[in-house]
C-alpha cells in the first residue's frame, strides 16, 4: 500500500516535470518551424546582417542587424543603469535593515515588478520622453536611452530579489568574524559581501537581462521604433517591440508574418547564447 | 599585573539577564580557562569583553577595564582590534589563505607588497600552519581541514595585532591531532598574550590554563589557580561540577 | 587612510542607491494615484464598463474578476508545474548534468517575449485543441509566462530546506515522498505562497499574451472556463490604445496596483507569521 | 428552435482583428445585448438563450488570421483585403461599416499652424520622407526645428494606405518614429509641438482642440469630402465573414449596418457608409 | 541476549575509510554508551547502524545482525522504524507538538483521532514531557526550549515504536537540569529499549550506561562493561583517554 503511493507519487512528479520540459520544447519547436519557411527563402546570415527593414518591399528588405543591435544595446543600458543601483540597495537590505524592515521593502520593490509594462510605457513617454525634449531639447525624446531607463527600472525589482537574500546569508555567516578583527562594515562589504555576491550578481545579469530583452509593450512606447543602426540618444528598435508592432497586422502566413517568428527565434538564441556562456562563467567564479 | 579589569559586570539579552554580577581580573600573558555548564554564560562572557555582545542584539552594565581604561572609552573597531576572538566553528572567509591573512592589515592601513607578505608569514608560522600550506597560500581556505581551518582563524585573528584573544570553545570540532596543535600554539603564546579560552573540556583546561573560573548560572562561582581549583576547590558546587555530577 | 576613503564612497554609493529607489518608487505609485484617484470611486469598481466608445464610462468589475480568474488560473497551473520540477531536480534528479539542461531550458524560457507566448497559446490552445478564446486558453498562457520564474525561486526554497529536519524525518523511517509531502512542502509553505502572490501580480499585469487567447473589450463575469473574459491590462491597453479615456486608464491602473499591493501584504503577513512561529 | 438543417444554433458570435474597429463594433455588441437579453426577444424563432457577443482585438492581420482559422466568427479589418488574403479565405462576405481618414495633424503650439493650414501633398510628401528635415525648410519664417515624423508601424493597414496614397514609391524616413497605436501616435502629436503625424480622423474629433488636421492640397478632411472621396487618404473600416453568415449573426450583423449602427459609427469620430 | 551482532564493519564515505573492521554485539535492553575523541567515527557507527549513512553518501561493509536477520535484508524504511535516532541538535519539526509526534503514526497507517491522542499521550509521559506541556500540544515545537526540543525528539523517536534507540550526543546542547532529566528518562527506558548513545562526556557515560565501547580511529579499542573500563581498562589507550590525555 505505501509502496504503491510512493510509486505513484515518484510516477507523478516525474510526468509533471517531463510535461513542463516538454511544453517548453514545444515552444521553442513552434517558434523554430513557424521561422523555417522565413529561412527557407531568407538565409540566416543575410537575415542577421543586413540592415534595411522595410516589410512592405521585397524579402531584400527584411533584415534585422540594426533591430538586434538595439536589442541588446537598450537591454545592456538598462543593465548598466539598474546593476550598481539594484547592487547598491541589496547591500543596504541585507546588512542595515533589520529582517521585518527587510521583508517589508522587498515586498513594496516586488510590486514594481507587478505593474503592468504599459503603465510604464505610458509613464515613460509622458514624463521620460517629455523630461528629456523639455530639459535637453532633444527633438525627441524617444531612445535608447529613455528605453534603457525604463527597462532598469523593470529590471530593479529583479535584481534586488536575487542579489539581497544571497548577501544576507554572507551578511549572517561572516560579520561576526568581520566585526572580531575590528574592522568597519563598509569594509566588510567591499572586501567580503560583494566580492563573495559575485556569483548572485551575474545570476541577477542573467534574469534581468532575460526580461530587459524580452520585454514589449514598455520600450516600444518610449524607443520610438526606428530601425536605425542604435545609438544612445537616438531612436532604436527591439527585436520584441517589432514582434508586437507588426505582427498583429502582419498577414497570416506571408513572409513578413514569419520573418517576425524569426526575429524571435533569433531574439531566443541571442538568449541561449547569453546564458550559456554566463553559465560557464558562473563555473569559473565557484573555483 | 592584570590587563583586564572586570567590575560587577552584569550582561543579557533583552530582558534575559545572562551574567550576574561578575567581577574578575584577568591576568597578563596568562591562560585562563572559562568552565561551566552549557548556557551558564560563558559565550556571553567572552562577546561583552570585547563589546561582541552588542552585535548580538545584548548588552552590559557594570565596568570593564582594558589596560585600566573602560573599554566604553574606545572606539568599537580598536577594541576589538586589540581584543581578538577565535569562534567555535571555524569559519574562514571564502578567499584564499593569503587573503583571509592580509584581511585585517590592509584595512589597518599596511599596503606594501612585502609587508604584508611577512604578516602572512609571521602569523602562519605563528599559529603552526606555515610548514603545512606554504605552498598553497592562494588556495581557497575554505578548503582546508576542519583543524587548519580552525588555526588559519587563529592566526587570522593574530594578524589584527591584539593583546588579548578570546577562544570559543576552539576545539570543540576537531580530532585529537588537532587539538594537540591547537594546544601546544596556545602555550607557545602565553609569552606574547593574554588568553582567555572557553572550554567544555576539563581535561583541556587542567592540561593548559593558569588560571580557572568556574561560571555557573551566570554567577562566578570560583575564580583561581588551576591547580587549585582541579585539587582542592573551595565551592561544593565547583567540585560537583568537576567530579562530573552535572554534564 | 585610504581604505577609509574607500568606505566613505561606498556609503556614498549605497546612500544614492536608497535614495534613488525610494524615489523611483515613490514616484511611479504617486503618479499613478495621482493620475487616478480622480476616476476612483465604488462605481468605477462595482460596475460594468459603458460609453461610446465602451470604457469611457462606467467602470471595470468584469475586468477585475476576469483578471483575478486569469491569475488564479495562470497560479494554479504554474504553480503544479513548477512545483514537480523543483522537486524533481532537487530530490529525484541525480545527474548534475541534466540539472543543468533543465536550468538552462527554463532561463531561456524567462526571455521568451510575452507575445510569442501568446501566439504559441492560441495556435496550440485556440487552435489545435480547440479550447477557444477563453479564460483557460488565457490563464494556461499566462501560466506557462510565469511558470519560470515560479519554478527558480521555489527550487531555491527547497534546497534552503534544513538538511537535519529532512534526515530526522528520514530516520523515523518514513518514505521520501511522505517526507516531501506532509514536511518539506508545509515547511515551505509560506515562501511558496509569497512566490505565487509575486509571479500571480506578474500574470495579472501581462497584456500581450492574453490578447490572442482570452481577452475581450466586454464580457459579463465569466461564467464558465469557455468564456471569453475583460482583463484590466489588456482593457488598459484598448483604454490607453486607442486613446478611449486617459482617465479611466489611470484608474484602472491603480485598481490593478491596489491590487498587487494587498497580495503582497497577504504574502508578507504569511511569511512574518512563519518567521515569528520560528 | 425552426433552424435550417445542418446548422446548430449558436448564442455566442465572436469578433477578431483591427483595434480601430473594435471599440465600435464592442458599443453595438453592448448596446445589441441591452437591448434584447435573449434571442428569441431578437426573433420568436430563436430558442430563449443568453445573446454573447465577444469583441477582441489583435490588430487587423489577426483579423483575418482568425476568421481565416474559424477562431472568430467575423475578422475586423482597417484596411481593405489583399488579394492574397481573399484567395486564402475563399468564398467570404464582407461588410463595409466605414471610412476612417489619416488627417496630416500637428500640434496647436505648432507655428506653422499660425501662418497656413495647408499643405500641399507634394509638400506632405517631402516631410514623411525626410527631404524637408527642419520646419523652416517647409517655410522660411519658422524656426530651425528638427521635424519630428510620428508614423505607425511600418507593415499596419494605416501605414499602408498611406503609403499607397501619398508616398507612393518614396520610402519614408528611416528615423520616423514608429508609434504602437492610434492613441499612442495621437497622445505624442499632443506632447510633441515639433511632431507632425496621420492621426486618424476619428482621434481628432476626439480630441477636437487638442491636435491640429491640415488640409492637403485644399481640402479639409470632413464627412462630406471623405465621403465623397475628394479628402483621397482614408481607409475602410471592414468586417469579413468566412462562409456564409447564420441566422442570428445575420441578425446583429443587420443591426450594424443600420442606421442606429452608423450613428455609433459616427459618435466614434469615422465616417458610416450609408 | 544481543539484539544487533556486528561482523566486521568497515564504513566510510567515498574513499574516505572511517570504521575499520569493527565487530561487537549489542545487549538488549541495556544502555550502550559509545565514546572516543572527536572524528573517530562515532557518529558514523550510529548511522551505519540504521542505514541512515547511505543519505550522507557514505557505505559500509561487514554484516549487521538485527534480530540475527541482515539489515539489509529488512527494508530501509522498516529497519529505521525499528532502530529509531535522536540528534544532537533537537530537530523539532516546525508544527504543533501535536504533529510532530503523529506524523510516524500517520505514515504507519493510523488514521483515528483517539488512537493518536493516546500515541501523543503516551510518548508524551514516557519522555517526561506530558505535565510539561500537556496544556499546549498545539503549540508550535519550535518554540519549546531547547531541553524541552530534545525530549520532544527522543518521545517523537519513540512513536515509530522502536525496539532500539540510537542517541547521538544528545545532551551537548543542554543545560544540567535537561542533562539530569533526560539522563533519568534514558534510565527509565532501558527497561523498555536497547539504547545506544554516543556522548563525549565521560562523566555522562559513567553515570547511566551499561556497556562502555571506545573507538579510536575508527577502531574499536576496547568494549567492556562500564565499570570495568572506568575503573579497570585493560588497554593504555582507553587508560590515557579516560584520564584526559586525549580531548
Ligand atoms: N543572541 C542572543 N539572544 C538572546 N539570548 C541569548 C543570545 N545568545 C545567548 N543567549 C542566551 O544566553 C544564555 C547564555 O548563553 P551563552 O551562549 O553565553 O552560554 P554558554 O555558556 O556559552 O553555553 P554553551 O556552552 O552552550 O556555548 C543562554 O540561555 C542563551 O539562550
Ligand atoms: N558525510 C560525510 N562525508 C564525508 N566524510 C564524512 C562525512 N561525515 C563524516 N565524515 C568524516 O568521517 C570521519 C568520522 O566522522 P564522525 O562524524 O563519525 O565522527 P564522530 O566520532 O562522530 O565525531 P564528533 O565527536 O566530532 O561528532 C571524520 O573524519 C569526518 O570528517
Ligand atoms: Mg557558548
Ligand atoms: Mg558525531
Ligand atoms: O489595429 P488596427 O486598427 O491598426 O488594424
Amino acid at each position: 500500500m505505501r509502496k504503491t503511493r510512493e510509486r505513484i507519487f515518484n510516477f507523478i512528479i516525474k510526468i509533471l516535470s517531463l510535461i513542463s520540459l516538454f511544453l517548453l520544447a514545444f515552444i521553442i519547436i513552434f517558434i523554430f518551424r513557424e521561422s523555417l519557411s522565413f529561412f527557407m527563402e531568407v538565409p540566416i546570415l543575410k537575415f542577421v546582417s543586413g540592415r534595411d527593414w522595410n516589410p512592405l518591399d521585397s524579402p531584400d528588405k527584411l533584415s534585422i542587424l540594426p533591430i538586434i543591435a538595439g536589442t541588446i544595446y537598450t537591454s545592456l543600458v538598462g543593465i548598466i543603469i539598474a546593476l550598481p543601483i539594484g547592487v547598491g540597495f541589496s547591500v543596504v537590505l541585507s546588512s542595515y535593515t533589520s529582517d521585518n524592515m527587510r521583508r517589508i521593502i522587498r515586498g513594496i520593490v516586488d510590486i514594481l515588478a507587478g505593474i503592468p509594462s504599459v503603465v510604464y510605457g505610458f509613464i515613460g513617454l509622458l514624463v521620460l520622453v517629455k523630461f528629456f525634449e523639455i530639459r535637453f531639447s532633444f527633438p525627441t525624446g524617444e531612445s535608447i536611452l529613455a528605453g534603457g531607463i525604463i527597462l532598469s527600472i523593470m529590471m530593479l525589482p529583479y535584481i534586488i530579489s536575487t542579489c539581497d537574500e544571497s548577501m544576507e546569508k554572507v551578511y549572517k555567516e561572516h560579520s561576526q568574524q568581520s566585526n572580531a578583527l575590528g574592522v568597519s562594515k563598509s569594509y566588510m562589504i567591499r572586501n567580503l559581501i560583494l566580492p563573495k555576491s559575485k556569483k548572485c550578481i551575474l545570476a541577477a545579469v542573467v534574469l534581468a537581462l532575460g526580461r530587459g530583452m524580452g520585454e514589449t509593450m514598455a520600450v516600444m512606447m518610449v524607443i520610438g521604433n526606428a530601425p536605425l543602426m542604435p545609438r544612445l540618444l537616438d531612436k532604436g528598435q527591439t527585436i520584441p517591440s517589432l514582434i508586437a508592432l507588426e505582427m498583429g497586422m502582419a498577414e497570416v502566413g506571408s513572409l513578413h508574418y514569419h520573418a517576425l517568428f524569426a526575429s524571435g527565434f533569433i531574439l531566443m538564441i541571442i538568449l541561449i547564447v547569453i546564458n550559456i556562456a554566463l553559465h560557464f562563467v558562473k563555473l569559473k567564479i565557484e573555483l | 599585573m592584570d590587563i583586564l579589569k572586570i567590575n560587577n559586570l552584569f550582561a543579557g539579552y533583552g530582558d534575559k539577564k545572562v551574567l550576574k554580577d561578575v567581577s574578575m581580573n584577568i591576568k597578563r600573558n596568562k591562560i585562563t580557562a572559562i568552565i561551566g555548564p552549557s548556557g551558564c554564560g560563558k559565550s556571553t562572557f567572552l562577546t561583552t569583553l570585547n563589546r561582541m555582545i552588542e552585535e548580538n542584539g545584548g548588552n552590559f552594565t557594570g565596568e570593564i577595564l582594558y589596560k585600566d581604561e573602560d573599554i566604553l572609552s574606545y572606539e568599537k573597531d580598536s577594541i576589538r582590534k586589540n581584543i581578538g576572538m577565535v569562534f567555535q566553528k571555524p569559519t574562514p572567509f571564502p578567499f584564499s589563505i593569503y587573503k583571509n591573512l592580509t584581511y585585517a592589515p590592509i584595512y589597518y592601513g599596511i599596503t606594501s607588497k612585502a609587508e604584508l607578505d611577512k604578516i602572512v608569514e609571521t602569523n602562519l608560522k605563528e599559529a603552526g600552519l606555515f610548514d603545512e600550506i606554504n605552498k598553497d597560500l592562494h588556495m581557497l581556505a575554505t578548503k582546508l581541514s576542519g583543524g587548519q581551518q580552525q588555526r588559519l582563524c587563529i592566526a587570522r585573528a593574530l594578524t589584527a595585532k591584539p593583546e588579548v584573544l578570546l577562544l570559543d570553545e576552539p576545539c570543540s570540532a576537531l580530532d585529537i591531532k588537532n587539538i594537540q596543535n591547537i594546544e601546544e600554539m596556545l602555550l607557545r603564546f602565553s609569552r606574547d598574550y593574554t588568553i582567555i579560552i572557553v572550554t567544555h573540556n576539563l581535561a583541556q583546561a587542567k592540561r593548559i590554563s593558569d588560571y580557572t573560573a568556574f561560571i555557573l548560572d551566570g554567577e562566578l562561582i570560583e575564580y583561581e589557580k588551576t591547580e587549585k581549583i582541579f585539587t582542592n576547590p573551595i565551592d561544593s558546587r565547583t567540585k560537583e561540577y568537576i567530579e562530573g555530577i552535572y554534564g | 587612510m585610504r581604505e577609509k576613503i574607500k568606505d566613505s564612497i561606498l556609503k556614498v554609493w549605497i546612500t544614492i542607491c536608497v535614495i534613488i529607489v525610494f524615489t523611483i518608487v515613490m514616484f511611479i505609485f504617486g503618479y499613478i494615484f495621482k493620475n487616478g484617484v480622480g476616476s476612483i470611486n465604488l462605481e468605477f469598481i462595482l460596475s460594468d464598463p459603458k460609453g461610446i466608445p465602451i470604457g469611457s464610462e462606467g467602470g471595470i468589475f468584469p475586468a477585475i474578476i476576469g483578471s483575478l480568474f486569469l491569475m488564479l488560473i495562470a497560479c494554479i497551473l504554474a504553480f503544479i508545474l513548477a512545483i514537480s520540477t523543483s522537486i524533481y531536480t532537487v530530490f529525484y534528479c541525480r545527474s548534475k548534468r541534466m540539472e543543468g539542461v533543465i536550468h538552462l531550458i527554463i532561463q531561456s524560457m524567462a526571455g521568451i517575449p510575452s507575445i510569442i507566448l501568446g501566439l504559441f497559446g492560441y495556435t496550440l490552445l485556440v487552435l489545435y485543441l480547440n479550447l477557444g478564446r477563453s479564460l483557460l486558453s488565457g490563464g494556461i498562457t499566462l501560466g506557462i509566462m510565469i511558470f519560470p520564474y515560479i519554478q527558480v525561486r521555489i527550487e531555491k526554497t527547497l534546497r534552503e530546506v534544513e538538511i537535519n529536519i529532512v534526515e530526522a524525518s528520514y530516520a523515523l523511517g518514513v518514505s521520501k515522498s511522505y517526507t516531501i509531502y506532509k514536511l518539506i512542502l508545509p515547511m515551505c509553505r509560506a515562501d511558496i505562497i509569497s512566490t505565487i502572490t509575486m509571479a500571480g501580480g506578474y500574470a495579472m499585469g501581462a497584456a500581450a499574451p492574453i490578447i490572442l487567447t482570452a481577452a475581450v473589450i466586454f464580457a459579463p463575469i465569466p461564467k464558465s472556463l469557455s468564456s471569453p473574459v475583460m482583463a484590466l491590462p489588456f482593457h488598459l491597453y484598448i483604454l490607453t490604445g486607442e486613446g478611449i479615456s486617459l482617465e479611466k486608464a489611470y484608474g484602472t491602473a491603480l485598481v490593478l496596483i491596489m491590487i498587487l499591493l494587498i497580495l503582497n501584504i497577504v504574502s508578507i503577513i504569511l511569511n512574518m507569521k512563519r518567521r515569528g512561529d520560528r | 428552435g425552426k433552424q435550417e438543417a445542418g446548422q446548430v444554433f449558436k448564442s455566442e458570435i465572436t469578433y477578431n482583428g483591427s483595434s480601430t474597429l473594435a471599440p465600435v463594433i464592442s458599443a453595438l455588441a453592448t448596446e445589441f445585448m441591452e437591448e434584447y437579453v435573449t434571442w428569441n426577444k431578437v426573433d420568436p424563432d430563436f430558442p430563449e438563450e443568453n445573446i454573447s457577443i465577444y469583441v477582441s482585438a489583435g490588430g487587423s492581420g489577426a483579423g483575418v488570421k482568425a476568421a481565416l482559422e474559424g477562431t472568430s466568427d467575423f475578422g475586423m479589418l482597417a484596411r481593405e483585403l489583399k488579394d492574397e488574403e481573399k484567395e486564402k479565405l475563399g468564398d467570404i462576405e464582407t461588410f463595409t461599416l466605414g471610412i476612417d481618414a489619416l488627417t496630416v495633424s500637428i500640434n496647436p503650439q505648432n507655428p506653422l499652424n499660425e501662418i497656413k493650414d495647408n499643405l500641399t501633398l507634394e509638400e506632405v510628401k517631402k516631410i514623411f520622407s525626410g527631404e524637408y528635415k527642419y520646419w523652416d525648410d517647409v517655410d522660411n519664417s519658422l524656426d530651425h526645428k528638427e521635424i519630428v515624423v510620428v508614423i505607425r508601424d511600418l507593415g499596419g493597414g494605416a501605414h499602408g494606405v498611406f503609403q499607397k496614397k501619398v508616398m507612393g514609391d518614396t520610402e519614408v524616413r528611416e528615423d520616423a518614429i514608429q508609434a504602437p497605436s492610434m492613441g499612442a501616435l495621437v497622445t505624442k502629436l499632443m506632447e510633441n509641438k515639433d511632431a507632425i503625424g496621420y492621426a486618424s480622423f476619428g482621434m481628432v474629433n476626439q480630441n477636437e482642440g487638442k491636435i491640429i488636421p491640415l488640409k492637403v492640397d485644399g481640402i479639409k478632411p470632413t464627412v462630406e469630402t471623405i465621403v465623397n472621396g475628394t479628402y483621397k487618404i482614408s481607409r475602410p473600416l471592414i468586417v469579413v465573414k468566412k462562409g456564409s453568415l447564420s441566422k442570428e449573426e445575420k441578425a446583429f450583423m443587420d443591426m450594424v449596418t443600420s442606421t442606429k449602427g452608423s450613428e455609433i459609427i459616427e459618435k466614434m469620430g469615422f465616417v458610416p457608409v450609408k
